[in-house]
């Protein structure tokens, strides 16, 4: 277990949830997508914590990103159901009357 | 005395504008102001011409507005004046309808020749030069009712203001080397301006002195009234071209080609004018191609530095020639015809019209002991010391003068043919009477044109020569001899022998007017039109289209819409003629292209920038990642 | 370090007009919320006349110099704090002003009021704040009332675009996170100081990845090219007083705190000339697309893009020239009131959605007209107004940091943008009949060209305020 | 070397099931793999001292899904175990995309000459974490606090289709609402 | 003093804009404030004295924007007064010929008004910002006239062209007076600073893209080719009073920057220039005259003589930027630039008052559609033949004063700038061209019936064509203020 192959996980992590976040139709599946990166970015701080400047911020920031991550759900769900109500659909594709 | 110098300028000019402003309410007593206010500059112009006055007012910065009487001016001042009173005497007789703007026009017309007789600097010539210019051309366009004869002032207008140009490339060069623009300095200018400045007085002179090849335009002036035609197509403004080379002499001495120039151009313009004249069937024409003809001599008498010669024959011709012009018009006005079959016997209805006519006529003709007989040969002495050829051109035309002279003295002077009135009321209604406010100019005028050549023999000739300080030679006996009989036999041929019909090129003016209408007119003509249709087609759509490209909707750049091949095809049309205009001036064809391609550029950008709003969040997704990879790529690669 | 939370007071005020608001809303009868209205005006007033006072205290303090008052180690008290309170909070009495005819009376009249309130402080501390950690909060703090605004008016347009704006805003959320990490990572703290010292040796793609990533949130909340899509389509599908909230109020936050940022980055690679780019395309894009657009809200949407675009020339050179926090901080006042008087005119003409519909309103509202008029061609950047005075300040600023060729470019957008503003106001003097007009709106409108006007010829006055702009 | 390998393990595990999220065939399960690669996290996050947060990690996310099953059911009207997962567009530029970032963000990881470590964790985690947010960041919390309030604020306003006047009436005194 | 000349009328734009007055005491008032103002105008011109060394008159500096060194500045010197006096000259008689305005003359009345303010206050600043405020501010006066009030169909794109294209010259205009105050140490805007300090002295490729960027920007407000196509339409669709005064002042602008601006804040650059710079003008001159000839329309016809016209003033200021030795002739030419700028504008504005007098009576400019005018139209066949002949360099107007300077000082510098000689009399041409189609010959088309011109039509066009006059017959008058400012710019240039 290496600073590198900890980045490379959370690499990886961020990345799935990208791919997940683009290729979704579904809203709460694109915030899946959206919650897979910032799993990532969990995964990186702890590691440029541990490897790199163990010092309180980290953990702090941590906890922001898990709070922002809480935070952001929520909203989600919110505009989601928000979504449904107005138009009967949860997928991102049918919203697409603002454009141009 | 310097007041006196100012007066003679401003009366006439105050007066005329007035007149010209208060339009037809003055007609009635116009013809009488404009008598007594000739009168006034006539005497003043004498009381100057006695007290040589020189004087200057503030206009341009380093160039005032300069006025002196030297003794060049001393003897073309009077005459001037003199004539002027006597047109406007007998105009007052002529000349119906607007006698107010006719009578304002000529006194200022009189103003500005004051002014360039007397004129010191560049600017005050320059300044009396266009006016003289503008109302010549509002004189000759007198009755606009007929839009030909303000065609014909237009012609004479835009002619003289051709050669006119010179003046302000004179003027140019006069400050660029440094001298000043006063007349006097201009011969000490360094080597290269002072051939321009010569060079541009010269064209300016040429083109008022209706000199080669700029003489078409005195031929279309013939549509102004008689009288006008005596004033400025005799005395005053074609002599005043004359009379700027006499005055700017030494400047052409000062280079080594002006006056030979000079002196050619004149000889030319005597000897193939007096052939024009000769080939006229109308008197105002064959009078017109006799002036430019005689001015000839003067211009060459300039160019030999024969300058007292010159002048002779300027004041000389100025009275003969005027003295011709009234008996046209008078004839024009009673007969209602200028054609010279039509003129056949005219002299004999009206004697003391003919007679005057006839001493013109014999003056003309170069007859001794009148006045250009004496006054040619000054100035061809001048020409025999400088050149053979350029004595025998002169004598040359002088013997074509004597033959134009002679045909409309024999022709005026022959028996009434029964038929006379046929030929009648062929240009104007004729009033079958002359007047005797028409006749007394005309006895006068007479007069001067016997008398004048005086100033061309001894003992005036010499008094006049050191005035002018010219070092011009005086005629030898033998020169005077020989065309004392040179214009004699001529006259005496054309009475024997009637002329043949002369070639149409020479009655045509050596087809000059043509010339310049397919030269100059036409080509100017077609660039602008071609210009005005590159500017509205091109320059002014480009710019247009560009604004409508940028406002157009975007989505007419992605899918290619109807409207738009709808205006393809219905454009093809007019897209064809462009077509060839474009090829016609492919240079042209660049800027279009490249702000058409700018407009659709713009429109094509706004379509491209609205697409990328497709509503759909997973492009949104893709592009700020891809945005921010290549910003990424960026950082890393510019350091 | 102070610790003293009466340094935050105008925050503190924001935050308990908010709740109390909110509180007092969900007691009130429907149509006595005016009583929340007026709570939240009194603790913007509040705010303001605090700022105010504490503004001259500190107004020697530079961001990115050591001499500046920080409070709580994260909030720093320097010209631009100030003056971006004394914005924020003018913002949104602004759009409280103008959002009175079509709130008053809706079932979310004290929440929108609250949702404002906490939206103008996320604002503040955004712009304030010079810690990482306090700007990814911030971030949040900003971005989530406006998802509820938009989302406010529960049409289906305004719930699509509550969803672009919160699937965009959660993304770059998650950017900034990213971007927090690896910054606080490999510089050791997430305070700027730390970036300061901790960037100059690091690594530099690390330090591009992190700075970039943190920029890209910032770059979501101010509305600029990566991230811009939601801007147009919040501003046709919300409300008016929300679209005229979010197209100002979070920008001036995300504008300063990316000026903070890029000021703090070391200079081995080339901030300016990428922040330049992205200025350019996002002026250049708004233009464009601004162009052909015949809804007046939507338009309004892309020139607030645009507009961005030329906000984010003096962030370019943040740390060039002395001359760019003021042209800044100049800049965004003088948006901000322009932005807002459109809008107010908007909001005056309520039922006015195409450009067409606002035929006849020189006639019948001259006054109206005049006001749309100035805002315009402010936002154009005609002079005395508003936005020409921005637009100088950052030409020059630009130049001076060595930009000179993005000057020419904003230069020839401002050229393009003149079409569709110019297409408006045309429209507002050809005869017609327009919608009928609102009154708090109206005067909101007649307040802000006043505004435009005052900051203009007032200049003197707005400069003297935002520095001499030396930076450390 | 133990912590080696089951940190591999929990990588693997995380990310396998991150890719399983987007491979299952239900909303439902994709849930689950999206709880699992939390929990693969926040069981790292142990690994590497930060007991307090990895253990936030995984409780916050176990509840997170809880919720968000439920939410799928009540609002959504879904049936998580039946719903046919086929709703993707763009696969192919997501894929670029994603792959692209990876090996931009691997590349980095992996060539990037990281600095050394700064210093050591302090004694205790926990309490070193609490002096920070009440000291030194206390900004952080103080502003989380007005955005919990906001998050809740909004996320009424957005999700409720009728507010108080609607359940309550305009003056607020009726008990019901009118219908 | 000066302040009040420029603000006078704002403040009377303000009250009308402002009150509902009836429309007859809108259309007077706005005569009585443009007299008010013309009479100020008057006493500072008695009251002033050519100052020493370059300085100003009539001085007057405020704070405005300190933190750029841009202050309210304004102040007169020889170049500015001549252009003061015939803004307010030409807003007065534009002012009585605007009492026959029947659309909304109220507006009407404070919109002119206000335009006279950007053009006073454009002529006095001595600041760049309040240059570029008046500069700008004048467009959008302009495009409100020209699509308020304009007469063609096209009104509104004209309109909406001349306000786009105008525009991007601005723009040019501020990038090139931000490359100014950069270039300054200590950074100013203030004009005679700048030019005391002539920042760009030694930098010859930055002071080359700010000169460019200037002459870009006053090029378009000129306009001189290829920049002119705005011009043409915008005449034609402007009403009577908005073509007078945008050929009459607004065109100034764009030469008066040259003069007072980039001349001899960047005298380097400009001599650099000076060839490009002349041949522009000759351009103008000839492209002018020539597709003036084509026209058949009368007021695009007087539209391209402008361009024409201003051709004359490029020529001038360009060729006063060739290093040569003939300072006199330099000075001639700069003399005879703004001595063109007042004559342009005199004449000018009184053939568009003329012109307008058709439109009135028949909606047509076209020329064939008339004919014989001399007779059913006396009076305008007269004027409409004076003001033609003053406009074509007949002496005793002040065209000619000026072209004649403009010629002489220009040849005097380079022999080159004869080529443009032929520009004078291509535009006699077709200014006697026009006189014949519209007053000669005998009455036919829209002739018939034409009544002539009325008193408030006269008297603006009167006034004009006699100031005219005077300065042609008078010129030290007006040569007098200008030369020694002129003496001090090429004195400048030369640096």
């Amino acid at each position: 277990m290496t600073l590198q192959t900890m980045l490379l996980v959370a690499a990886a992590l961020f990345s799935v949830g990208l791919y997940g976040a683009i290729s979704q139709q579904v809203v709460v599946m694109v915030m899946m997508g959206l919650e897979l990166m910032l799993n990532g970015v969990i995964l990186a701080a702890a590691a440029f914590w541990w490897f790199l400047s163990p010092t309180p911020d980290g953990q702090v920031l941590l906890l922001v990103v898990i709070t922002a991550m809480t935070v952001e759900m929520a909203m989600g769900f919110a505009v989601a159901t928000l979504l449904h109500r107005s138009r009967q659909s949860d997928m991102t594709d049918m919203a697409t009357d603002l454009s141009r | 005395m310097t007041g006196l110098l100012w007066a003679c300028a401003t009366v006439p000019a105050v007066v005329g504008a007035g007149l010209c402003v208060s339009g037809r309410r003055a007609d009635r007593a116009a013809p009488t102001v404009g008598i007594v206010t000739a009168g006034v500059v006539l005497a003043l112009s004498v009381a100057v011409a006695l007290g040589r006055p020189a004087t200057s007012a503030p206009f341009l910065p380093g160039a005032p507005f300069g006025l002196a009487v030297d003794a060049l001016a001393a003897v073309v001042l009077p005459a001037v004046a003199a004539v002027t009173l006597l047109v406007l005497v007998f105009s007052a007789a002529d000349v119906s309808g607007a006698r107010a703007r006719f009578t304002g026009l000529v006194l200022l017309f009189a103003a500005a020749v004051v002014i360039t007789v007397c004129a010191t600097t560049l600017p005050t010539l320059l300044f009396a030069w266009e006016v003289m210019g503008a109302t010549s051309y509002a004189l000759i366009g007198f009755r606009w009712q007929e839009p030909h004869r303000v065609g014909a002032g237009l012609t004479a207008f835009l002619t003289t203001r051709t050669a006119d140009l010179g003046l302000y490339l004179a003027a140019g060069a006069a400050l660029a080397g440094g001298a000043g623009l006063a007349l006097a300095d201009l011969p000490g200018l360094p080597a290269p301006w002072r051939d321009v400045a010569a060079a541009g007085l010269l064209v300016a002179a040429l083109g008022k002195a209706a000199q080669l090849p700029f003489s078409a335009w005195l031929s279309a002036a013939m549509q102004g009234p008689s009288p006008v035609s005596a004033l400025l197509h005799s005395a005053a403004m074609v002599a005043m071209g004359g009379y700027l080379l006499l005055r700017v002499s030494p400047l052409l001495g000062a280079t080594s080609w002006a006056g030979p120039t000079a002196a050619w151009v004149g000889a030319l313009t005597a000897l193939l004018l007096g052939a024009v004249a000769l080939a006229q069937r109308d008197l105002k024409q064959l009078l017109a191609a006799s002036t430019a003809a005689q001015l000839g001599f003067v211009v060459l008498g300039a160019g030999v530095a024969a300058v007292a010669g010159g002048t002779a024959h300027l004041v000389a011709h100025a009275a003969t020639k005027a003295l011709l012009f009234l008996a046209a018009g008078a004839w024009l006005t009673a007969l209602g015809t200028k054609q010279l079959p039509a003129l056949r016997g005219a002299a004999r209805r009206w004697p003391l019209v003919g007679v005057c006519a006839g001493v013109g006529a014999l003056a003309l003709a170069g007859v001794a002991p009148l006045s250009l007989w004496a006054t040619k040969d000054a100035v061809l002495a001048g020409a025999h010391e400088e050149s053979l050829a350029l004595y025998l051109v002169g004598l040359a035309a002088a013997a074509l003068s004597a033959g134009y002279a002679g045909k409309v003295l024999w022709l005026v002077w022959q028996r009434l043919p029964a038929d006379a009135e046929a030929g009648y009321d062929t240009e104007e209604e004729g009033t079958r009477q002359v007047r005797v406010l028409q006749q007394a100019p005309l006895v006068v005028l007479a007069a001067g044109a016997a008398v004048l050549g005086l100033l061309a023999l001894p003992p005036v000739a010499g008094t006049l020569r050191r005035a002018l300080d010219g070092s011009g030679p005086a005629p030898g006996l033998v020169e005077l001899v020989v065309s004392a009989v040179v214009g004699l036999a001529v006259l005496l041929l054309v009475r024997v022998r009637p002329l043949q019909p002369l070639p149409g090129w020479l009655e045509g003016w050596l087809g000059l007017a043509r010339a310049t209408d397919v030269v100059v007119v036409r080509p100017v003509l077609r660039t602008a039109e071609a210009l005005a249709r590159f500017d509205d087609r091109v320059l002014a759509r480009a710019v247009t289209g560009a604004g409508r490209g940028a406002l157009r909707t975007a989505g007419a750049a992605a899918r290619f819409d109807d409207a738009v091949l709808d205006r393809a095809v219905a454009g093809s049309a007019t897209a064809s003629v462009r077509l060839a205009d474009a090829t016609v001036r492919a240079d042209l064809a660049g800027p279009d292209a490249a702000v058409r391609s700018l407009a659709a550029g713009t429109r094509w950008l706004g379509g491209w920038a609205r697409r990328t709003q497709t509503g759909q969040l997973h492009q949104y997704y893709v592009s700020a990642a891809v945005v921010l990879a290549a910003a990424l790529a960026l950082l890393l690669a510019v350091r | 370090m102070e610790q003293s939370p009466l340094a935050l007071l105008p925050e503190l005020c924001l935050l308990a007009g908010a709740v109390a608001t909110l509180l007092a809303g969900s007691f009130l009868p429907r149509q006595r919320q005016w009583i929340a209205r007026l709570i939240a005006v009194a603790a913007l007033l509040a705010a303001a006349v605090s700022a105010a006072l504490a503004f001259p205290r500190h107004q020697n303090g530079h961001f990115g110099g050591g001499d500046a008052e920080t409070v709580f180690g994260a909030f720093v008290l320097d010209t631009a704090t100030g003056v971006t309170r004394l914005v924020v909070v003018a913002a949104v009495l602004l759009v409280i002003g103008l959002g009175v005819d079509e709130l008053a009376g809706t079932a979310r009249e004290s929440e929108t009021y609250a949702l404002l309130l906490l939206g103008g402080l996320g604002a503040i501390v955004l712009a304030a704040t010079d810690d990482l950690l306090v700007l990814a909060v911030a971030f949040l703090l900003a971005s989530i009332p406006v998802y509820a605004l938009v989302g406010m008016v529960r049409s289906p347009g305004a719930a699509e675009a509550a969803l672009k704006t919160y699937l965009l805003g959660a993304l770059s959320g998650i950017f900034l996170l990213l971007g927090a990490t690896v910054l606080s990572g490999i510089a050791g703290g997430t305070a700027y100081v730390d970036l300061a010292t901790g960037l100059a040796g690091a690594p530099a793609a690390a330090v591009a990845v992190g700075a970039l990533a943190v920029l890209a949130g910032l770059l979501f909340e101010a509305g600029g090219v990566p991230l811009h899509q939601w801007v147009p389509d919040a501003t046709q599908g919300a409300g008016t007083a929300a679209a005229a909230f979010l197209t100002t109020v979070p920008k001036i936050g995300a504008l300063v705190a990316a000026a903070r940022l890029v000021d703090v980055l070391p200079d081995a690679l080339s901030w300016p000339l990428l922040v330049g780019l992205l200025a350019a395309a996002t002026m250049t894009l708004a233009n464009l697309a601004a162009l052909a657009q015949t809804d007046a809200r939507r338009l309004l949407g892309w020139s607030t893009v645009s507009q961005v675009g030329y906000l984010l020339m003096p962030v370019a050179v943040v740390s060039s020239t002395s001359a760019a926090t003021p042209a800044l901080l100049v800049y965004l006042a003088g948006y901000a009131v322009t932005n807002l008087t459109a809008f107010a005119v908007l909001a005056a003409v309520p039922g006015a959605r195409s450009l067409t519909d606002f035929r006849g309103l020189a006639r019948q509202r001259p006054w109206l007209a005049a006001a749309l008029g100035i805002s315009l061609l402010s936002l154009v950047g005609t002079p005395p107004t508003a936005v020409f005075l921005g637009k100088l300040t950052v030409f020059t600023a630009a130049w001076d940091g060595g930009l000179a060729w993005l000057v020419v470019v904003a230069a020839l957008n401002t050229l393009v943008s003149l079409f569709y503003y110019l297409r408006w106001l045309v429209e507002a003097f050809r005869p017609g009949d327009p919608a009928p007009t609102a009154g708090w709106a109206h005067g909101a409108a007649l307040a802000g060209a006043l505004g435009v006007l005052a900051v203009g010829l007032g200049a003197g006055l707005v400069t003297a305020l935002t520095g001499d702009g030396t930076l450390g | 070397m133990l912590t080696g390998i089951v940190f591999w393990v929990l990588a693997v595990v995380a990310v396998a099931a991150g890719v399983a999220v987007f491979r299952v065939d239900s909303m439902a399960r994709a849930t689950y793999a999206l709880a699992a690669s939390f929990i693969a996290v926040g069981l790292v996050l142990l690994l590497v001292d930060l007991e307090f947060l990895g253990v936030i990690t995984v409780l916050m996310m176990t509840m997170e899904m809880a919720v968000m099953g439920i939410y799928m059911i009540m609002f959504m009207g879904m049936n998580p175990a039946l719903m046919p997962m086929s709703m993707v567009h763009g696969k192919r530029p997501a894929l670029v995309v994603s792959i692209g970032t990876f090996v931009v963000l691997a590349a980095g990881a992996l060539l990037v000459p990281w600095p050394t470590r700064r210093g050591a964790p302090a004694a205790d985690l926990v309490t070193s974490l609490g002096e920070a947010i009440m000291e030194s960041k206390m900004l952080v919390m103080m502003t989380v606090s007005p955005v919990l309030f906001a998050t809740i604020v909004a996320a009424l306003v957005l999700a409720l289709p009728r507010g108080r006047y609607d359940r309550l009436g305009d003056d607020l005194r009726a008990g019901k609402a009118p219908r | 003093m000066l302040s009040s000349i420029i603000f006078l009328p704002l403040v009377a734009a303000a009250l009308l804009a402002v009150l509902r007055v009836p429309d007859r005491v809108a259309r007077w008032t706005w005569v009585a404030v443009t007299t008010a103002d013309l009479v100020l105008v008057g006493v500072l011109i008695a009251r002033y004295e050519t100052p020493t060394d370059g300085g100003l008159a009539f001085e007057e500096r405020a704070r405005w924007i300190p933190s750029v060194n841009s202050s309210w500045h304004v102040g007169v010197d020889g170049l500015s007064v001549p252009l003061l006096a015939l803004t307010a000259v030409v807003f007065c008689a534009c002012a009585v010929y605007g009492l026959r305005e029947d659309r909304r003359p109220r507006q009407h009345a404070a919109l002119f008004l206000a335009l006279q303010t950007t053009c006073l206050g454009l002529f006095a600043a001595q600041d760049l910002i309040v240059f570029f405020l008046f500069f700008d501010l004048s467009i959008v006066g302009m495009y409100a006239a020209i699509a308020g009030w304009g007469h063609g169909r096209e009104a509104g794109r004209s309109a909406l062209q001349f306000f786009l294209y105008t525009f991007l010259g601005s723009l040019a205009l501020l990038l090139g007076f931000i490359g100014l105050y950069l270039a300054a140490d200590p950074h100013t805007f203030d004009i005679p600073e700048l030019i005391a300090a002539a920042p760009l002295q030694d930098h010859p490729v930055a002071g080359g893209f700010v000169l460019a960027a200037l002459l870009v920007g006053l090029a378009v407000k000129t306009p001189t080719i290829p920049f002119h196509t705005w011009l043409p339409p915008a005449h034609t669709d402007a009403s009577a009073i908005g073509s007078a005064v945008l050929a009459a002042v607004l065109l100034k602008m764009g030469t008066y920057g040259f003069v007072r601006i980039a001349m001899p804040a960047l005298p380097d650059a400009w001599r650099g220039a000076a060839w490009v710079v002349l041949a522009v003008g000759i351009a103008s001159v000839l492209y002018g005259a020539l597709v003036a000839l084509a026209q058949t329309d009368v007021k695009r016809m007087i539209a391209y003589t402008s361009i024409n016209h201003m051709g004359y003033v490029v020529l001038a200021v360009g060729a006063a930027g060739l290093a040569g030795t003939g300072t006199a002739a330099r000075e001639l030419a700069v003399t005879g630039a703004v001595t063109q700028m007042v004559s342009h504008g005199l004449l000018t504005g009184a053939l568009f008052l003329l012109a307008g007098v058709l439109h009135d009576r028949t909606g047509s400019y076209a020329m064939r559609d008339y004919g014989g005018l001399a007779r059913t139209a006396p009076l305008w066949t007269g004027l409409f033949a004076v003001a033609a002949f003053g406009s074509l360099g007949i002496p005793a107007f002040s065209g000619f004063i000026a072209e004649f300077q403009v010629f002489a000082g220009s040849i005097g510098t380079t022999a080159w700038a004869a080529i443009a000689l032929p520009g004078i009399l291509i535009t006699a041409a077709l200014f006697l061209r026009a006189l014949q189609l519209l007053g000669t010959g005998l009455p036919g088309g829209r002739s018939i019936g034409f009544s002539d011109v009325r008193a408030v039509e006269a008297v603006p066009v009167t006034g004009l064509l006699l100031l005219s006059l005077a300065i042609g017959v008078l010129p030290w008058l007006l040569l007098d203020l200008i030369t020694p400012a002129s003496a001090v710019l090429v004195d400048l240039v030369g640096r």
